[in-house]
């Protein structure tokens, strides 16, 4: 089938992946990714806005064909769709006030107050590794940032860029720092971002495989991936 | 002889187990005014509201200027109208001034009257609303054309939906006891306008407790008793001479 | 002019835009209150049972669950469905001519936007609240009224439309003022299914600019404002339209 | 479609059910605390009693619930004062945050419902309370508090069964009430039919047993 | 000579503009009955508000057991009570008995007639309630003593109100047309309760329209027109010889 449209799906509120402007529109490196890969195709593209935690049902209920939103490859959600090669990897990180220890383990884990988006890598990884702490589910990463600002959390966990840009680098960031290593055991974080997309459609799917190859080799990829980081947010090949 | 303007045949009607109609006949030929009288309870409103089917009636047939209402059984309700249309055309041929008035409260004084014209006779507004003016002027109340019914004395309302009344050129006029909810003061004023309309040759049905009015303003006389016709006549025949008993006693109470 | 660290004219648009979702849903909801009074009123068993099922339903779920399952749960029912019968469509076809190529009968995706979604749910939610409203609206109109209309040869649209629904439309005023007071509010709930709304865009902003009294206060401020319009209406209207009396 | 992602996970609905169910009972009857003397109160002649009553009332019911809870919880933390204030103890938990507006919002319905059953009180039977020789005081506890409580009852159940569903916001800051539960286990399983249908059910028991409890509350007045 | 239980001087009320007492003057001694009459609208009730207070007296003095009921002047109301104390004390001596009974309708029978002893005079409850079952016994309703009013008839209802004002023993018992909202059957039971009261001795101020009642049991008539004591004095004295022209015009209308 040819895809001459195609409706894409961001979450717009999870900077600098997609994050939206005081006049509404969106932007971030998903966004620019989302259109190249458009491009690369000649279709013509519709970004929808959704938030994260209806972004796989609205995919399942045809509100639009693709999600380009930094979702991590994992086994549960592949139950559910079908997900390209990967487009990006970036690990996921603690994020607290500065000084605060950290350690990953169970016991000292035990009680303390911990952020995540809603339906989330993070949220997996949390409520089976750190059963015993107190998690607390957002809507938004946003939402958690103003939190830990609050003193409400000890800690927020999510991609390290969107912690990077959303927090660190916004006015009063410099109070906060990361703690603890790089996380991206597989297990929970998957194999990197992917484009995700209903198992049905197995002919976009390889499309859009090769769209990613084609904006990797002439440079396309790079020059947005520069926009908006110092460092490879692809990974390993 | 004439085609009677209306004519009702063996007429009878039940509330379940309640026979209230045991079989009417009456005729009203053009320009007759009948009075139906009778004690509470004997079914005068319910006769009335058989002819122009606001009651089915259980059996019996109904003409309205020698077209037969046509009537189909029904397994819930018994008879039924076979023909809704024709209903409701023979109703906008028979109007209807209740007790209670019955005007509309959202709409004015005017409006009454030009509703069932415009919306259900389909006369270009503006003509009725010229025949409406002409029609309050003669019920005296043209001045209060623009006024709500809620701002009427109940003497004026009765003569407002006499107007309303009169405005559809109904053949047949009914009248349910239309001065019994009024004031005594003003009864008068309603009597009045229906004594012209006597005058002028309207077929009339007037249900009514006016011994004066029966006696003096209409041709013709009907004493229902338990669901029949005891006594009828002209009027100077039976208040002088009747023949029930039912009615005497009936008229030395009342008077 | 007041400047909300250059948030105030999507704000403006949030504010304009939870003003549409009220009324639209509010025609909804009129016209399906009115459809659900008219069926409990009604001699039909069937029609009264889906009735009352509606307004016991709704009575029992909250706003905010209703809506999310239409949005999502709806959203993912009705495009199933026409998926399925597409892909079962062209097989068939397929079955009779091997050559046939993959066509979408159906519309292959009907899409449920949240703008649509807060409607509907909004309008269905309170459709069932206003079918208590008129259903006492239609008992109080006095019965008279509607024995002249028969009287004078109306038809049962005409009796409806010109004697019963202007005169019920007075009694339920002060009900559906009140409905609509409450409406006006659950609006806010279609921050939640994603609309860009003025509450989820104060959210959107409280996030970037860290100031999230400052926002949250403006929208309250603006409902209030709505609140104290519509009161202000809703006197004039009753007062208009109460029965004309000296 | 599959419910057995609901009975896998349903000690996550019956934590979200006790949770809605504390939260709500707690809620009115700190609103019931507040509502009585600002009911009573919203009528008094000073205008310094009653214009801050007025106002609170005029707030609450004027704006959503959604909105006030947004206030309480994320606006708070913009005042750097408070944070450093012993309250923050209480600010910074969810639940607190939810209770306070819950209580605040229902306090303000109820009192409109208090003003509403005080000015209908039979006046006669308060000039019989005067006339012997009761104090202002002793009339508002013996003779209209009482006497207003059958009156007030089915317009408060309303506000029990309303504030049972304003309440299902509370998931949207981290309070994993029936909501927040099923929106855990949609965002795990990505069924929200299955998910949400299950919380509907479980409101629906909710609702309807406040409803049939009122219904025997007000049999048991109907001999006055 | 004894000091009277109730004493009135130069009572004046007005509401705004509308003077309705204007000078009255009264005593009660212990065991008068007196009983009040005059046409609709001269006063009666306002007069009778104005004993304990439910009206507050435009000027004039109210002296019970001698005591005198202390009043200030106010910017807006006119005159006010000094203390609210001493007004609730003095009420709470004076039982008022309404036309319209004004049971509490929350409280049963029993707990109307006990609550103002309990939670005003701070009799002890158990002592309370034998003394109410003896008063209900005596106003023939002990059956009914776990009943609410809304399920008693008017004059029963009546009758418990004056168990009501006698539980607090008081020194005077005011009743404003106590038999004017019973249907005729129901007025006799509630009339031949008072003249017990009367016969035992109590004092009592009683408006009413019941003429044998204020001629066969009062020992002392008032007549009040245009917020004045027209005429006044034993009952066989002013109903044989009337000395003022718009009483006799009065008593020649009720009868
Ligand atoms: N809709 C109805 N359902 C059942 N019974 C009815 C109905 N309408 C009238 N009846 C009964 O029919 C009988 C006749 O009633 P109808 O109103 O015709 O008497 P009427 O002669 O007009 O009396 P009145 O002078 O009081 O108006 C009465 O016994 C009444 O109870
Ligand atoms: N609260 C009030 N405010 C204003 N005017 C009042 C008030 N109460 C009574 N009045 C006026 O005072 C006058 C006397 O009223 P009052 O009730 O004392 O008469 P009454 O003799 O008891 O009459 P009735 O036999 O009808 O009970 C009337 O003109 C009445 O309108
Ligand atoms: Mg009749
Ligand atoms: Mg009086």
């Amino acid at each position: 089938k040819e895809w001459k449209e195609i409706r894409i799906g961001v979450e717009g509120a999870y900077p600098p992946f997609s994050k939206t402007e005081e006049d509404g529109s969106i932007t971030g490196f998903d966004i620019d990714i989302a259109n190249a890969l458009c491009a690369e195709l000649e279709a013509k593209c519709t970004l929808v806005k959704q938030d994260w935690d209806g972004i796989i049902p609205a995919l399942l209920g045809r509100k639009f064909d693709a999600i380009i939103a930094t979702m991590d490859i994992t086994e549960e959600r592949q139950k559910k769709v079908a997900f390209t090669k990967k487009y990006q990897h970036i690990p996921a990180r603690f994020v607290a006030i500065k000084g605060v220890a950290y350690e990953a383990t169970e016991a000292f884990m035990e009680g303390k107050k911990i952020g995540v988006q809603r339906a989330t890598t993070m949220d997996l990884y949390i409520s089976d590794n750190f059963p015993s702490a107190k998690i607390k589910r957002y809507g938004s990463a946003d939402e958690a940032y103003l939190d830990l600002k609050a003193d409400r959390l000890d800690y927020v966990m999510a991609d390290s860029a969107a912690i990077a840009d959303g927090l660190l680098a916004k006015d009063g960031g410099d109070k906060f720092e990361f703690v603890g290593p790089k996380l991206n055991d597989p297990k929970w974080f998957g194999y990197g971002a992917g484009i995700a997309i209903r198992k049905q459609d197995k002919d976009l799917v390889e499309q859009l495989n090769k769209a990613i190859d084609a904006i990797r080799a002439d440079g396309t990829y790079k020059t947005i991936q520069d926009k908006y980081f110092t460092f490879d947010v692809y990974g390993q090949e | 002889m004439t085609v009677p303007t209306l004519s009702i045949r063996n007429l009878h009607k039940s509330f379940a187990d309640n026979q209230v109609l045991k079989g009417i006949d009456l005729e009203a030929h053009k320009g007759d005014v009948i009075s139906i009288l009778g004690a509470s309870g004997s079914g005068k409103s319910t006769l009335l509201r058989c002819v122009n089917l606001l009651e089915t009636p259980t059996s019996g047939d109904i003409l309205v200027n020698g077209e037969l209402i046509k009537m189909k059984s029904d397994k819930k309700r018994g008879a039924i109208p076979e023909s809704n249309k024709q209903v409701e055309r023979i109703r906008s041929r028979l109007a209807m001034v209740f007790q209670s008035f019955n005007l509309w409260s959202h709409l004015s004084v005017l409006e009454n009257v030009i509703e069932a014209p415009v919306h259900v006779l389909g006369v270009p507004k503006k003509e009725a609303i010229v025949k409406a003016e002409a029609l309050l002027q003669r019920v005296g109340l043209y001045e209060r054309k623009d006024y709500y019914p809620g701002q009427l004395s109940g003497g004026q309302q009765q003569r407002v939906a006499i107007a309303r009344a009169l405005a559809v050129e109904p053949e047949v006029m009914l009248f349910d006891e239309p001065t019994s909810a009024l004031d005594p003061e003003l009864v008068g004023e309603v009597l009045a306008v229906m004594r012209d309309l006597a005058k002028e040759g309207r077929t009339m049905l007037v249900v009514t407790h006016e011994m004066a009015f029966a006696r003096d303003v209409s041709n013709k006389v009907l004493f229902l008793h338990q669901g029949l016709v005891e006594e009828q006549g002209k009027p100077e025949d039976i208040f002088t001479n009747p023949s029930s008993e039912r009615f005497k006693q009936f008229i030395s109470t009342v008077y | 002019m007041f400047s909300l660290y250059g948030y105030q004219d999507i704000f403006l648009e949030g504010a304009w835009l939870t003003l549409q979702v009220a009324l639209l849903s509010l025609v909804l909801s009129v016209a399906l209150g009115l459809l659900a009074a008219l069926a409990k009123l009604s001699h039909s068993t069937i029609l009264t049972s889906i009735a009352t099922l509606y307004t016991t339903i709704i009575r029992g779920i909250p706003d905010l669950i209703l809506m999310l399952l239409i949005f999502f749960g709806g959203q993912l029912l009705i495009n199933d469905m026409s998926y399925n019968l597409n892909e079962w469509l062209n097989e068939t076809i397929t079955g009779y001519y091997p050559n046939h190529e993959w066509t979408a009968y159906l519309p292959e995706y009907i899409d449920i936007s949240p703008y649509f979604a807060g409607i509907v749910t909004i309008g269905f939610i309170f459709g069932a609240y206003m079918a208590e409203t008129f259903r006492g609206a239609i008992l109080s109109v006095d019965k008279g009224q509607l024995e002249a209309a028969t009287a004078y040869g109306m038809n049962k649209y005409k009796r409806f439309f010109r004697v019963m629904f202007p005169q019920m439309m007075r009694h339920a005023l002060p009900g559906l003022g009140n409905n609509w007071l409450v409406l006006l509010k659950t609006t806010a709930l279609v921050s939640i299914i994603g609309l860009q709304d003025m509450v989820k865009i104060a959210g959107d902003a409280s996030g970037s600019t860290q100031k999230p009294f400052t926002f949250y206060l403006v929208v309250a401020l603006i409902f209030l404002f709505y609140t104290a319009v519509s009161t202000t209406a809703l006197k004039w209207a009753e007062r208009k339209y109460s029965i004309q009396t000296r | 479609m599959d419910f057995s992602i609901i009975l896998n996970e349903y000690q996550f609905y019956l934590e979200g059910l006790w949770t809605t169910t504390w939260l709500v009972a707690l809620s009115l009857l700190i609103g019931l605390v507040i509502a009585i003397p600002a009911g009573v109160l919203r009528s008094h002649q000073n205008w310094l009693i009653k214009g801050p009553i007025w106002a609170y009332m005029y707030f609450f019911r004027g704006s959503p619930l959604l909105v006030q809870l947004f206030l309480i919880y994320y606006g708070v933390a913009q005042f750097d004062s408070l944070r450093e204030s012993w309250l923050w103890y209480y600010f910074q938990e969810a639940w607190f945050c939810a209770l306070l507006a819950f209580s605040l919002n229902t306090g303000a319905y109820t009192a409109e419902i208090v003003r509403g059953v005080i000015n209908t009180m039979p006046k006669g039977e308060l000039e019989a309370a005067k006339a012997y020789g009761m104090s202002p005081w002793q009339i508002l506890k013996r003779i209209t508090l009482p006497n207003s409580l059958k009156r007030a009852l089915p317009a408060y159940s309303n506000e029990i069964i309303f504030m049972i569903h304003g309440s299902a916001i509370a998931g949207v800051v981290t309070i994993v009430d029936i909501t927040g539960a099923a929106r855990v286990v949609n965002a795990r399983y990505y069924a929200p039919f299955e998910a949400y249908l299950a919380a509907g059910v479980l409101y629906m028991c909710l609702t309807f047993s406040v409803i049939y409890l009122f219904k025997l509350w007000e049999k048991s007045y109907q001999h006055q």
